[in-house]
């Protein structure tokens, strides 16, 4: 079975390298070549995986044993009905982008980028390990980056696509933290092991600060209140893009994650308060949000928004039947959204216009597209005998038995639903139904298009006269994954009546009523948006900027003087403090065992030193400086180092030589700067010098270690041939250092001929 | 500048000055001196010359440019280092002649190095002061 | 003699330090100097200074007469001048050649490299 | 055992050809060229003999250590000649289409040569002076190649890189001065077993921090980067490139030679400060970045930022850390050195760097797209590209040594990362091309074969390691092991001596 899982994960990648070959082979029908992969796909799980009620199939490639990571692979029946999204929806997709990108000159990219993020998604939802799973994780973030992104010629469509990457990348990191910590908690990041050991991570002090980590990663993704605004946001990409990314695939990513990691994290307080507060929370300000909007593609975008509050706050829940509703809830969520998304495009593309408000009548003029968009449409507000409606009821029920606070719960919950009734009646009866719109030309599109459309919304349909094969064969799989014991799930449209089916048809009346009365209302509401968490984005992003641009411009102002001042600095603070902390341990013998001669050169380089300081001219400060080297020549003569003497002596002449040189070539001195700059510069410049002569006398307390010397002077001559032992030290016992001296003389004078010498032009410096 | 007194003085004092620094390299080894002070004081007799006659005709007075005597230099050097290795030996290894020769006594590859040392030195001191004084 | 040598060594650092953070280029190399004369006198002062002991063997012996000064800082100090007489010299043509071009011995003028375009980032992505 | 001086000898010997070799400029890149390959060639074996027969030594002159110098290969030396020598091919290669004739007459493929002679003379060396001694050979020869040319930014920028590196140099030299009038010794495995005695409780830990700070300038760690932004961006691109590969990994390769193996008795104030640093030099770096309008001048904050990273694996000291350390300098010379190259060819083709000029470039040169694309984000740590791996690694040691707020900010700093990485690639290749801005020129075949190829093949290698991230990770755990074994060094350069 190994090559077939590899086959559904790393097909994709290999058509995606191929992909841009294929369009210069088949022009638009690329994409419907491609199709064939994940088309291929569902038919393995389909037919050669079957039905894996507890099944199992685990595959795994050794990557980097030492960190305890492998390339493993986890098929299970959460990972089949995620699969069965992606790679079906996938498939209509691209069948669909082929005619709505129809010549356009980035084909190619588009495919590329589209089937990268397929494979990316497949790997995901198929991983066995946590890093292989984080692995996958950012690349759907960014390949998403450069699908949102792909008409990057629009400034609008660039900041989009930034802002997703960015939330969704940040959230990455918390995720990765966040996997570690569970990593480690545990000791592997290997599924197997991960899911089975939920008790002991929930009882290491790890559980909360990992939980909170995860959760930021599958909030971030799965676009839960407060990150959710990316989501509308990236409806700047091209539908394709949104009907893929935004209704079936990346943003259940998070879902899919909270699932997968069920067993473990699932089964406390914080637990069920974080994800079902974020959950519920982000259910009603989606729907709220959605309400208001005259972009189709926004009000889509906002009505997935809710949905993902729904699907969260329902595994926030927990329970069995919870659990249950989520499945049944995703799988219709994906089919009428990805039909509805389609639709959008359709109409975007006949009419030039997303505006619900100028659209209307277009039923007349594209009759399939609107009858494909309608029934997906009744799935949405769930109306029998579609999977929505299903899906709807389980929902009621799961929230009507929520361990806690299950009354506000559900009263947030018919609320949303309400909504999103609205909101689909308003889609539809909207935009097809109606008086025409000054729209004249629309008709409908190639069967590509529209066939999208139909084929999802038709499945959604026949999932819901079919449910009890839905139940057994991808339901009921999915929440045994999920749940981490066996569930038998039996799906039906007809319960009888009961609290749920009350509650659905109230719900129906008060969205058609909402309906009803949506011009007022929408007027009132329009734009408002009841979260800006937007802003608190943009105020991170330029405060950022900001920051730094102000701090750029103090630390890296230009001038060598404030560079020096602060390494200065940072070098008194930092031998400063070790010098503090080991203070009583140092010791220094402080002696004063004046020699005339000595006394009197130094006292003159100190003197000569400070008028450097002082001289008003170039020539002045030079002089001051060869008094200073000659009078080091001197010392050195006075203490026993004759070489030092001379080299010092010959190197001091060839240096004021040079400067002398120079000098006449240089302007004079100008003003030296405030009188307070020169104070502080003063301060900082003797702490230097009080701070290195501290070192001297540290370092001197103790007697010398004389062991090289000693040696020195008995091989010197007798193994080395030489009487003069600091000349056998630099030609033989430390040659390397003389070759290496020698070498910086070398470039040192080749440099300076290339430096007065040579003259690059710019332009032929290019 | 360019006084006859001078002019006349540099044509004796730099051979006078190239025996001095040849000296000191050759002393280096066992009393103060050595290539470096050795190259100092053959680069100041042709920065003299230079003083005396332009910067071009002490460019002459050299047997080679001073790029190319640097080259030769560490050529010089780093051969003296290499010539242990070609008998397997270790690099830089010391290898001696058995029998000493007045004043410098025994030869080996370290006063080979201290050659190239001179060399080098005579090298970029001449090519520093040239190059500044063509400026 | 350590004690003075070591006030010595503080004096050439805090001068040198100083005249690097002038204005002038002129200056900065000066305290460059200064600050390579002080770094030698330093591992001389440091590596203990004896005189009358230099460091040789005398004609006829095989090892040294008496006690030696260390000729290891010696060594060091040697290689340590020459390296700086090159590094020196280069900083010197340096700021000659700096000077020709920008006309100035004033260091804060040299700051053409490092500016920030005067908008606030280009960065959002939007612009 | 010369084996370990060859890859100091072949660059030295090449650059003293090139020097005869002033009128042909023809066999100075031959010589470039091809000793670059010959480098490649040794340091491999080196990394071989190392990785089979454990630490490896040449005691220079045959004299005994701690009597002579002592050149040292452990694995962290010899990961770092290997490493060195594939970036020093990439840049010779580039070198040929990129480098006009009158800065090679000057001297250009010499002064290469002869700085890659002095860093790796600067890894393999076990003497501290003597590594001051490469150190200043390397540093003399990138004086020369960053002003190489003239031109008015490149003496500007030079002067600030020269003024404090010499501020660095004088540091390290003073503190090789006290160390040895302190314990007697310049050979680091002897120095090694002498720093632990208790008469040098006091004063090593004082003498450490003037290391830190004189190799911290070098490597650019926070505050004491400034010369790199001032000058990196002001050279030809393919100097710049070299030098933001290598220099500043030298820094960090000698501050995690003396801080594992002499400066550790008293990592609770050594190696929490250096900790701190690490987090302040990760956050000024990528801010400084964000700030920056210009790709170069991006990138090369951004290589602060990392450096930020690797002291962070040396500051945390397990044994993990310091591996991850490891990768992430392996990983970053690669990405570093090609993001450079990249932004070379994006200045060959518009004439600027500025993102405000730039555009288009997804459409017109897609390959160069894709070939940025790689490096850019596996430096900002996206998976499976080697960053990723060398950021889990650290994020992981920190967590497990609940170094919670440096993780965070470690974290933190990699999404910046990704956004400065994202703002390149929106400006420059993404946005169309503004009115006004620079006619784009085109490559010629030789321009795209010697420009292009070497990115293609850093690319690749980048790609290599992310997916072959195993044999890095288990080379730098073992050159981990051993720098966090002293005994082991000190053992292999001293034998049974004291």
């Amino acid at each position: 079975m190994t090559p077939l899982l590899l086959y559904i994960v790393f097909g994709a990648f290999a058509a995606a390298v191929i992909a841009p070959l294929l369009v210069r082979w088949f022009g638009d029908r690329a994409s419907a070549v491609l199709a064939i992969v994940p088309a291929s796909v569902v038919g393995i799980v389909f037919f050669m995986l079957g039905p894996p009620p507890d099944g199992l199939l685990q595959a795994t490639i050794p990557w980097i044993p030492s960190l305890g990571i492998d390339l493993s692979f986890w098929v299970d029946g959460l990972s089949i009905i995620f699969v069965l999204l992606i790679a079906g929806i996938g498939t209509v997709v691209l069948v669909y982008a082929g005619a709505y990108l129809h010549d356009h000159r980035d084909l190619g990219r588009f495919l590329t980028w589209i089937m990268v993020f397929m494979g990316a998604m497949l790997g995901l939802v198929t991983s066995g390990n946590l890093l292989t799973l984080f692995l996958f994780w950012e690349l759907t973030s960014i390949s998403s980056y450069f699908l949102i992104g792909f008409l990057h010629d629009d400034a609008a469509s660039r900041k989009s696509a930034l802002q997703a990457l960015l939330i969704t990348g940040a959230g990455g990191l918390s995720l990765l933290a966040g996997f570690i910590l569970l990593g480690s908690a545990v000791g592997s990041y290997e599924l197997s092991a991960i899911l089975t050991s939920g008790d002991a991570f929930r009882s290491s002090e790890w559980y909360l600060p990992g939980l909170l980590l995860i959760l930021i990663g599958a909030f971030t993704k799965s676009a839960q209140v407060p990150f959710h605004f990316w989501l509308p946001n990236a409806m700047a990409a091209p539908t394709p893009v949104s009907a893929y990314l935004h209704s079936a695939t990346m943003v259940k990513a998070g879902v899919f994650m909270l699932a997968r990691l069920h067993p473990v994290l699932n089964g406390t307080s914080e637990f069920h308060v974080l994800v079902g507060t974020a959950g519920a929370a982000t259910m009603i300000l989606g729907a709220v949000s959605a309400f208001g909007q005259r972009d189709l593609k926004r009000l889509l975008a906002y009505t997935t928004v809710s949905a993902l509050g729904t699907l969260v706050l329902l595994l926030g829940i927990g329970t069995e039947t919870a659990v249950q509703a989520a499945m049944v809830f995703l799988l219709a969520h994906a089919l009428y959204k990805g039909a509805l998304f389609l639709t959008v495009g359709i109409v975007d593309h006949e009419t030039g216009t997303r505006d619900v408000e100028s659209l209307g009548g277009l039923w007349r003029m594209m009759p399939m597209t609107a009858l494909a968009a309608t029934l997906a449409a009744l799935s949405m507000a769930g109306l029998p005998p579609m999977l929505g409606f299903i899906g709807k009821e389980l929902l009621y029920e799961a929230k009507l038995a929520a361990p806690w606070a299950p009354w506000t719960i559900t009263a947030l919950g018919v609320t949303a639903n309400i909504l999103t009734v609205a909101v689909a009646a308003l889609m539809t009866l909207r935009t097809f139904g109606g008086a025409s719109s000054s729209v004249r030309t629309a008709h409908d599109p190639s069967w590509q298009m529209w066939g999208g459309v139909a084929l999802l919304a038709s499945l959604g349909f026949a999932a819901g006269m079919a449910a009890d094969l839905v139940a057994t064969h991808i339901v009921g799989p999915a929440t045994t994954a999920i749940r981490g014991e066996r569930v038998e799930t039996s799906l039906g449209l007809w319960h009888g009546v009961n609290p749920v089916l009350l509650l659905s048809l109230a719900t129906l009346a008060s969205g058609a009523a909402l309906y009803a009365l949506h011009r007022p209302i929408r007027r009132m509401t329009a734009g408002w948006r009841p979260w800006k968490a937007e802003r608190a984005y943009d105020a991170a992003l330029a405060g950022m900027l900001a920051s730094a641009r102000k701090q750029t411009l103090w630390l890296q102002s230009g001038q060598i003087s404030t560079y020096l001042a602060l390494t200065l600095l940072a070098t008194l603070l930092l031998v400063g403090l070790p010098i503090l902390a080991f203070w009583p341990q140092l010791s220094m013998v402080v002696a004063m065992d004046l020699a005339l001669l000595p006394t009197v050169i130094a006292g003159m380089m100190a003197i000569a030193a400070f008028l450097a300081v002082r001289a008003k001219t170039s020539l002045g400060s030079i002089i001051a400086l060869g008094v200073v080297g000659y009078g080091i020549a001197v010392l050195f003569l006075l203490y026993s180092a004759p070489d030092l003497a001379m080299t010092q002596f010959a190197v001091e002449t060839l240096s004021v030589v040079l400067l002398m040189l120079v000098v006449a070539k240089l302007p004079e001195f100008r003003q030296m700067g405030s009188r307070s700059t020169r104070l502080w510069q003063a301060g900082l410049a003797g702490a230097g010098g009080a701070l290195m002569t501290l070192l001297v006398l540290f370092v001197t307390a103790e007697p010398a270690r004389m062991t090289l010397a000693t040696f020195y002077g008995e091989a010197s001559y007798a193994l080395a041939n030489g009487r003069n032992i600091v000349n056998v030290i630099l030609v033989d016992f430390r040659g390397l250092d003389t070759l290496g001296e020698i070498t910086v003389l070398g470039i040192a004078a080749l440099g300076a001929v290339a430096l007065l010498r040579l003259v690059v032009d710019k332009e032929d410096g290019r | 500048m360019r006084s006859l007194i001078l002019a006349s003085a540099t044509r004796v004092l730099l051979p006078l000055l190239w025996l001095f620094s040849v000296f000191i390299l050759l002393r280096g080894h066992n009393e103060p001196g050595g290539g470096f002070i050795g190259g100092l004081v053959a680069a100041s007799g042709v920065a003299l010359y230079a003083l005396a006659f332009g910067p071009a005709a002490a460019r002459r007075v050299l047997p080679a440019d001073p790029r190319t005597l640097i080259a030769i230099g560490l050529v010089l050097a780093l051969g003296s280092a290499l010539i242990s290795t070609l008998g397997g030996g270790t690099f830089m290894t010391g290898m001696w002649s058995s029998f000493a020769i007045p004043v410098i006594g025994k030869v080996g590859t370290p006063f080979l190095f201290d050659i190239g040392v001179y060399v080098v030195v005579v090298g970029i001191a001449v090519a520093l002061v040239l190059t500044m004084a063509e400026d | 003699m350590h004690l003075l040598l070591a006030i010595l060594v503080g004096i050439l650092y805090a001068c040198g330090l100083y005249l690097m953070m002038r204005r002038s280029m002129l200056k900065l190399v000066i305290g460059l100097g200064l600050l390579g004369h002080a770094a030698n006198l330093l591992i001389f002062t440091a590596g203990r200074v004896v005189p009358g002991a230099v460091p040789l063997i005398p004609e006829g012996m095989t090892t040294p007469s008496g006690p030696i000064a260390d000729p290891v800082p010696q060594a060091l100090i040697l290689t340590a001048i020459v390296i700086g007489f090159g590094v020196q010299a280069f900083a010197i043509l340096l700021v000659r050649r700096l000077a020709e071009r920008t006309r100035t011995d004033d260091v804060r003028e040299l700051t053409t490299t490092e500016q920030l375009e005067t908008q606030t980032g280009t960065g959002k992505g939007a612009s | 055992m010369n084996l370990l001086i060859l890859p100091v000898l072949i660059p030295l010997a090449a650059s003293i050809i090139t020097l005869f070799a002033r009128r042909s400029i023809a066999l100075q890149r031959s010589v470039h060229v091809v000793s670059s390959l010959a480098s490649l060639a040794v340091s491999v074996l080196l990394l071989g003999r190392v990785w089979s027969g454990g630490i490896q030594v040449l005691e220079v002159g045959s004299w005994p250590a701690p009597f002579g110098i002592t050149f040292v290969a452990d694995l962290l030396s010899a990961l770092m000649v290997s490493v060195t020598a594939v970036v020093s091919v990439a840049v010779a290669v580039t070198s040929l289409g990129s480098i006009d004739a009158a800065r090679e007459k000057f001297g250009y493929h010499g002064f290469i040569l002869v700085m890659l002679a002095g860093v790796n003379g600067a890894f393999l060396t076990g003497d501290l002076f003597n590594l001051y001694v490469w150190f200043e050979v390397l540093l003399m020869a990138s004086f020369v190649l960053m002003t190489l040319g003239n031109e008015r930014g490149q003496l500007e920028g030079g002067m600030k890189y020269v003024t404090l590196n010499l501020m660095s140099s004088a540091l390290f030299l003073a503190g090789v001065g006290l160390l040895y009038a302190a314990t007697g010794s310049l050979n680091m495995a002897e120095l090694a077993s002498l720093v632990g005695r208790p008469e040098h409780s006091a004063i090593v830990p004082v003498v450490a921090m003037m290391f830190l700070v004189a190799f911290g300038i070098k490597a650019a760690i926070f505050p004491l980067f400034f010369w790199l932004p001032a000058s990196y961006h002001t050279p030809p691109p393919v100097i710049a490139a070299l030098f933001a590969g290598l220099l500043t990994k030298v820094g960090v390769y000698a501050l995690l030679r003396v801080f594992t193996l002499l400066f550790h008795q008293e990592a609770w104030l050594t190696h929490t400060t250096i900790v701190v640093i690490a987090g302040l030099t990760m956050l000024t770096g990528v801010l400084g970045a964000a700030a920056q309008t210009d790709i170069r001048r991006i990138l090369s904050f951004h290589i602060i930022s990392q450096i930020g990273y690797m002291i962070l694996g040396l500051g945390l000291f397990s044994p993990l850390a310091v591996a991850g350390s490891v990768f992430y300098i392996v990983h970053h010379i690669i990405v570093k050195t090609n993001l450079f190259l990249v932004g070379g060819v994006v200045e060959r083709l518009h004439g600027t760097g500025s993102l405000k000029s730039l555009g288009g470039l997804y459409r017109s040169s897609p390959l160069l797209a894709g070939l940025f694309l790689i490096p850019a984000l596996s430096l900002a740590g996206v998976p499976p590209l080697s960053g990723f791996w060398s950021k889990f690694i650290l994020i992981k040691a920190g967590l497990d040594l609940e170094a919670m707020l440096v993780t965070g900010v470690a974290l933190l700093v990699s999404l910046l990362t990704l956004f400065s990485m994202t703002k390149i690639w929106a400006e420059a290749f993404w946005k169309p091309l503004p009115e006004g801005a620079p006619v784009r020129r085109s490559l010629t075949t030789w321009e795209r074969w010697t420009l292009l190829g070497p990115i293609a093949g850093l690319a690749l290698i980048t790609i290599a390691i992310g997916l072959g991230a195993e044999p890095v990770f288990a080379a730098a755990s073992r050159a981990a092991e051993q720098l966090l074994d002293p005994q082991g060094y000190i053992q292999a350069v001293l034998g049974g001596r004291p």
